[in-house]
């Protein structure tokens, strides 16, 4: 049974919900009443529930099986997490009560604050962007404020080709102008290129480790001392930080900032596209420009900083300034605090283990068909890196096994990303899948590639067995329909 | 550890298949000065689920949570009461766990969803097309100015007075860099429009200007009518951006599409959200169907399957940063996913029946108890034309009397001092929230305690 | 992709719980500690998480699709009464604390009473029965219990052809002989064949209403009168009471005790099987010999009774004594009561309206193919009743039929039940179902009917797209195998 | 109203079809004296969620919760922590709102879930077979005795004094008007074993016997070695029932299958279920293989389908009474299927190693707790061999020392007067139950309002 939309099922004087009577009193809108017909659809309750219950099961989730996507760290989002996060005490305050009445809430956050210092080994952390993208441009800016602050206007921004697509544009956005900084052959920086260019104009490196291709930049310390030298500072991006988190603490390698995400490295969950959150910690030249408000311990409890201008602050007297409207993701946090506590010290060193174990699994049970770039320069971090070229020789492609992949009934791997690398396709198992698992997929996988080489014309228009066959997004693209229009 | 499938066997015959003697052999790369021996130091190891409940309920308990206490604080953030099956809906591991909607054969119902939820923002706002949603509505405004210069490739933005204090700082923060030009206006409280009076913003747009920003009901609760200054922004070849921070308005107030605007954002928080201490919220994004491709965020777009049914895709996407890199419209990346779920499986149980409903619900109640406020000796009405927030003026500064309030166990409002520092001319300001969960005994709490505070 | 079982993916070591270290005391088992394997497998917490919610989408459920069993009440359950069932001085409260400590809970048992009593008319209700059927047993035993209290000896209960199973059953439990009384053509009671047969050994009848052809007995009050007359009780079986609540009070009809499902009248989840809940509402006759324990108000507040011994009653000193360990099902108390509120008194009247409306719809629009007994008589209440007759020039049945609506994405309705009609399907769609949805089980019913009639060979082995084909049942019966046993 | 779908014109619409002038007409066959007009006097209307929300909330906060306070109460039903994975699981619309599995091409979920409770119970009890559960442990327990009957053939059942007084209340009940015979001791606190004397249990066997009934732990927290009753009972053709009611207690003291039993009937509740006042609860049910076809209550069965694959359907249902109706071997129709659910996911959660390490910490709790307030003077301990509860014997009677405890925030313990009224000698008892959930705060509270209130 096909689900029809929400429009061709409600109609507007349909109510799933019963509400007190209006009261009497005077209409303070007048002619500014909204009077014209709205055309919003309601359902009943029963309805309600059905419609999204149904909608739901179109979806693949991480509770249905491994979602192997790299870089994405789908990782299981436990439920004591989501249960701490609707305490009322938690879920039912606001932004703007008194501070008194939310000293719990201000401990919490400072609380994760420490949490997420001490294990990166940074002595500074803004906790109010909302994403990692938006942790980056959080970074970027307090980068930029730092030149700004010593009358610096360096403006070139050093950028690997196989950085994420979200560094280039997040210095853009700070009007920096970005230049690329090759690869070498076995995947990482090539540090030579990069040191050749670093000068007097050079405001930052943005690096990503561990990198795009699931290697750890094993030149990360040096490149962070030639920075500094040259007067720049070095951002780095923390999205992979899953695959170090307990083993490596970033800070020991020289960076000066770094994004966290919430939802791959702490387990909050990513909820069909967010809510993310981007913690980004600082180094001592950057803390004093983090941006506003923030958590500071006091004799009388907690209090939350919410403006530079009307009080002394020597760590924060330079701040760049306010990113949200209030104070970050409380909700992602909360749930975040609860796996940290829950794994501890020792539970997050084995996190970066096993994630790390189980994509070199994935890798050496692989290799002998899948083309892997990288193989044989070692092993790989959280990710493994497969390409395309093996399915060269019968016309397949990358794309072509993903689809596969999915009448198989899994999620495929991340494709066509990192872009170094043809036809690329990065798999992230995670630590919270089991040995099992992984030999299921790794089954999987062989057999589709085996399946494909002997028959390829079985293969080109996959998937067969999901809820819909290929999708047709070039047409979707030159002809946009956003939005529903009865027929 | 509870969330880590591996047993110490798996772990050695995986070892052995990789053919690594041990686990530090996979983290060679690691520069040997960084190499960690153990755990990191200074955090606790791993604890049973039942003592982490028990820690972070014992935190939980220090706040004072909104459903306990009489409670009018609003300025950008609303309780309202959300229907249980919101939660049950959003707690679907299908929908809960999740990605991003990448590979769309297995992801229709994450993209159904998004698409319905674009079809009633668009209408909810007045407007043609709505995007997936975005952090909040502080960063939607800022994209908004953005996508303004885009479209206009003017560098002048005027904002309101009337606009939320937090969302013009966060404009002012990312447009620190660029050579964007902000105007903003410092608000006043005396004028008979609490906020800025409509005729100084219209005269200020010129030929350079990209965009007007205002914001309905303001930050002080008044309602305006935007004609006049859509009119005059078109005049001058510059776009409306209209922002909303209480959505359930949308029900009773003429939508900011009947009254001519160009964008609309807003904070869609009130809507199948709860207060959270400020996040996750969810950016709306709304705007006429000719800028769609210069929009930012995340787009769901209908197509068909090879078969020829319908379904749905992430689309426009050359507008995004993984594709675009420096080119990208906006940094943006993830949208309020889960977020944009609970609104839309909010807003279908209300339906429009429901919306008008709990939007006259809050309106009447908020004029009931504007008017029983105002008979205290020394309050003042400011806010004649209102939505469900108005703002009072105390014959003391607000600060403190919110603080007293407290004390005495009612939550009764957020002070202007607190949200405009340094602008001594509203000190005395107190804006006031009221929606459909507040009850007459409620109101008597507040009006009872505000009578002896001030007295 | 299949889902082993449990004992296939877990092992004995693993865990998924974290637990504190076992702290030091004597040891006071000694030999009676259990030493040997138990062979219990655990997993981790995302395996079991996965695990359970595989298993779960081979379900059908109501959220799903419309459940359109006759007898069985599967509504809508209201997400507000779990939420409600799960505050914590409802879930996390001890049957034995003090009564002091609990004074909310017994409120709440007592509001529910009132509830129950008001809508049924009757004067006294016994809360504690754990299920329908527990609960007609409660009211049997009532019923012999007020019997021997007049030192009445009679053994004969007479139970119409088409009562539940559970009739008869019960009434043999209790030391009654069981003696069936026919149905008239009309698919009601015979009225006169009943009169005929009561008399001085006739202890009581034992009727449903709506009966299970979904049928009103129209000649109850008669009945009962007469019953009465002849020294006999009347009880009556409430599982179809949905079709009245609101426009019906049971005890204006003059029966002596009638049991409620709280799961089909009012909305308590059936979970797969349970748990229920079968609260027994009383005529003044048979109230003093309700079970303990019950709730009582007091001057000083809600008193719980748990036993007669130490105190006076009038109500109930010939209470027949306790039928569960403690006070009954609280967490469906609470979700019944939810329910009720929600309603209210127009609500629960429209419940009753609009669920009779639907059944007389579907019967309306499909009478024209499928055999309907009982159509021409008049309208039914709310189920529909129909025969496979229609089914038999092509050599198929009922079971068929289910089996082919379960390939076109429904659950079948109740199959060869009420007994007194050949391959009776009873359909009960409910009043939670709309227009839309009853449209759709009506065009799938057509469809179905008019594909059997012209092509009967492709119905013989349906379902073919469910997650199973037809079962074994016999094989399991023959040789049973109950547990796991590794191969 | 929000559960109501049809909206009037599909009502009128509907009626048109069916040929009725209004829904009066459908009622037609009620008579006249019992039609009722309009809605029944004496019900307030529908109320809105938030203020069904709001009242249920209000009742809800006038009982004292475990979780808040120093908690030891137990006697049958047991506080202990539950992963919140339980809830969510057992959340799912697909558990959640099935209905028994009739139609197992679509219900596999269910089944296969109770194939592997029914797996699980068998050997935790040390058994070879189970049921899918029942309603709890009091009617499991009734139901054992009605089988031993039926596999007998005899009709005397010997009911130990360590047997939960409800449990025997509720068998008395129910042979009430049956030709059983109940044999029942009273229990006394004076023998070494609190309950009853292993001979004098002995001694009452003879050729009529169809079973002994024996609670292990009993209501006194003693545990027993139940080998000679077994050998006893076997030896003169009778059945050993065992009951268990704190089931966790299976993780550290020999299964009643080892010892002998013939029938393990069990209160399910402390392993994924919360206290509830009282229920849901969950009756397990074990035993023999050969005794299977008299079994008592649902059975989930392992067979194939038309395919060949493995599937699962309710099986041995010639023993129901829907089908056997006066002949059915038991009255109970519903099984306790979420509870089963939640008991299932919980035991998969801690597999064998999780349950033995749960059950070590909690008999080592209650062993230092008992050894503690043992050494209150006037204080006895009077089981010595227990896993976490025990009785104590207090200088005063027991029940006003509990409401004492309960009024300095203190839920200390069931009084045995409580438990058996009319016994004179059990009123100085107090049973003690100790989780995992006692916090060492938690024992110093108990131990100085006990002193307090005995001083």
């Amino acid at each position: 049974l096909e689900e029809p939309l929400l429009f061709e099922l409600g109609s507007t004087d349909r109510c799933g919900v019963d509400l007190q009577s209006v009261p009497e009193a005077m209409d303070r809108l007048g002619d500014l009443a909204r009077t014209a017909p709205i055309d919003l659809p309601g359902l009943s309750e029963p309805e309600t529930v059905r419609h999204y219950t149904r909608l739901s099961r179109q979806n693949y989730a991480i509770d249905l099986g491994i979602f192997p996507l790299g870089s994405c760290t789908m990782k299981h989002n436990p439920r004591l997490n989501e249960k701490m996060a609707r305490l009322p005490g938690f879920a039912d305050i606001h932004p703007l009560q008194p501070q008194a009445t939310v000293q719990g809430a201000l401990e919490l956050i400072d609380r994760l604050a420490y949490w997420l210092m001490t294990l990166t080994g940074m002595p500074a952390v803004a906790m109010s962007p909302k994403a990692g993208a938006h942790g980056e441009l959080c970074g970027m800016l307090a980068i930029r404020a730092a030149l700004d602050a010593r009358g610096d206007s360096r403006k070139v921004v050093l950028v690997p080709e196989s950085a994420h697509g979200t560094n280039p544009a997040t210095a853009a956005f700070c009007g920096f102008t970005v230049e690329n900084i090759p690869a070498n052959a076995r995947g990482r920086v090539d540090v030579d290129a990069l040191k050749a260019r670093l000068g007097p104009d050079v405001a930052a490196v943005m690096i990503t480790n561990p990198n795009t291709c699931g290697l750890f930049e094993p030149d990360l310390v040096d490149i962070c001392a030639a920075v500094h030298a040259a007067g720049g500072f070095v951002y780095c991006d923390g999205a992979n930080f899953n695959a170090n988190v307990g083993r490596v603490r970033p800070g020991d390698l020289g960076i000066d900032a770094m994004h966290i995400n919430l939802h791959k490295t702490f387990s909050t969950p990513h909820g069909g596209g967010g809510p993310g959150s981007g913690p980004v910690v600082f180094s001592e030249a950057l803390a004093p420009f983090a941006p506003l408000p923030f958590v500071r311990k006091t004799r009388e409890g907690f209090e939350l900083v919410e403006e530079m201008q009307a009080r002394e602050s020597a760590d924060h007297n330079h701040s760049f300034g306010r990113m949200v409207a209030f104070h970050g993701q409380m909700g992602m946090f909360v749930r975040a605090l609860a796996y940290m506590m829950s794994h501890g010290a020792d539970g997050l060193r084995q996190v970066a283990e096993d994630a790390v174990l189980n994509a070199n699994y994935m890798l050496a049970s692989l290799k002998d068909i899948y083309t892997a770039p990288f193989a044989e320069t070692g092993p790989c971090m959280h990710e493994a890196l497969f390409a395309d070229d093996f399915l060269g020789p019968v016309g397949l492609t990358t794309l072509d096994l993903a689809k596969a992949l999915i009448d198989e009934g899994f999620h495929p791997m991340t494709v066509y990303f990192p872009l170094v690398v043809h036809g690329a396709m990065l798999v992230e198992p995670t630590e919270t899948e089991s040995k099992a698992s992984l030999d299921q997929l790794i089954g999987a996988m062989r057999s589709v590639a085996e399946r494909m080489l002997a028959s390829p014309n079985d293969f080109r228009t996959s998937p067969h067995l999901a809820p819909r066959r290929r999708l047709d997004e070039t047409a979707a693209a030159r002809k946009p329909v956003l939005g529903y229009k009865a027929a | 550890m509870r969330y880590l499938p591996l047993a110490q066997a798996d772990r050695e015959a995986m070892l052995a298949t990789i053919g690594a003697p041990d686990i530090d052999a996979l983290f060679i790369d690691v520069p040997e000065s960084a190499r960690l021996g153990g755990p990191i130091a200074g955090l606790p190891n791993h604890s049973p689920e039942m003592l982490v409940e028990r820690e972070l309920a014992a935190m939980a308990g220090k706040n004072l949570t909104a459903g306990t206490v009489p409670f009018f604080v609003g300025a950008g953030a609303y309780k309202h009461h959300v229907p249980a099956s919101v939660d049950h809906i959003i707690q679907r591991g299908e929908f809960l766990t999740a990605y991003t909607p990448y590979q769309p054969e297995i992801a229709q119902g994450t993209l159904q969803v998004l698409f319905e939820f674009q079809t009633q923002v668009a209408r909810l706002t007045g407007m043609e097309v709505a995007n997936a949603s975005m952090y909040d509505g502080s960063t939607a405004m800022t994209e908004a100015v953005f996508m303004a210069r885009r479209v206009t490739r003017r560098k002048k933005a005027i904002v309101s007075g009337g606009v939320h204090p937090h969302y013009v700082a966060v404009l002012n923060t990312l447009t620190r860099f660029t050579d964007d030009e902000v105007l903003t206006h410092t608000p006043s409280l005396t004028s008979g429009t609490p906020g800025d009076d409509m005729t100084t913003l219209i005269a200020a747009i010129d030929t350079e200007t990209s965009c007007v920003v205002v914001q309905n009901p303001n930050i002080f609760g008044h309602v305006a009518d935007l004609t006049p200054l859509a009119e005059a922004a078109h005049a001058a070849g510059a776009l409306l951006i209209v922002v909303v921070t209480e959505v359930i308005s949308l029900g009773a107030v003429k939508s900011p599409g009947e009254m001519g605007a160009d964008i609309v954002v807003g904070e869609g928080q009130s809507i199948g959200n709860g207060l959270n201490f400020g996040g996750p919220y969810l950016g709306l994004f709304a705007c006429r169907d000719k800028h769609v491709r210069q929009m930012p965020g995340r787009l769901c777009g209908e197509t068909v399957d090879a078969d020829g049914k319908r379904g749905f895709v992430l689309t426009l996407s050359t507008r995004e940063q993984h594709i675009r890199r420096e080119k990208a419209t906006s940094n943006i990346c993830t949208n309020s996913g889960l977020c944009a779920l609970a609104f839309s499986v909010h807003m279908t149980l209300l339906g429009e029946k429901g919306l008008r409903q709990l939007a006259a619900i809050n309106h009447a109640r908020a004029v009931q108890l504007a008017e029983r406020l105002a008979r205290i000796p020394g309050v003042e009405l400011v806010t004649q034309r209102f939505f469900n927030e108005f703002t009072l003026k105390l014959p003391v500064e607000a600060r403190p009397v919110i603080r007293k309030l407290a004390d005495k166990g009612v939550l009764g409002g957020v002070s202007l001092g607190r949200l405009f520092p340094g602008v001594a001319e509203l000190t005395h300001g107190m804006v006031v929230a009221v929606t459909e969960t507040a009850t007459d005994n409620d109101f008597d709490a507040f009006e009872d305690a505000l009578d002896e505070v001030l007295a």
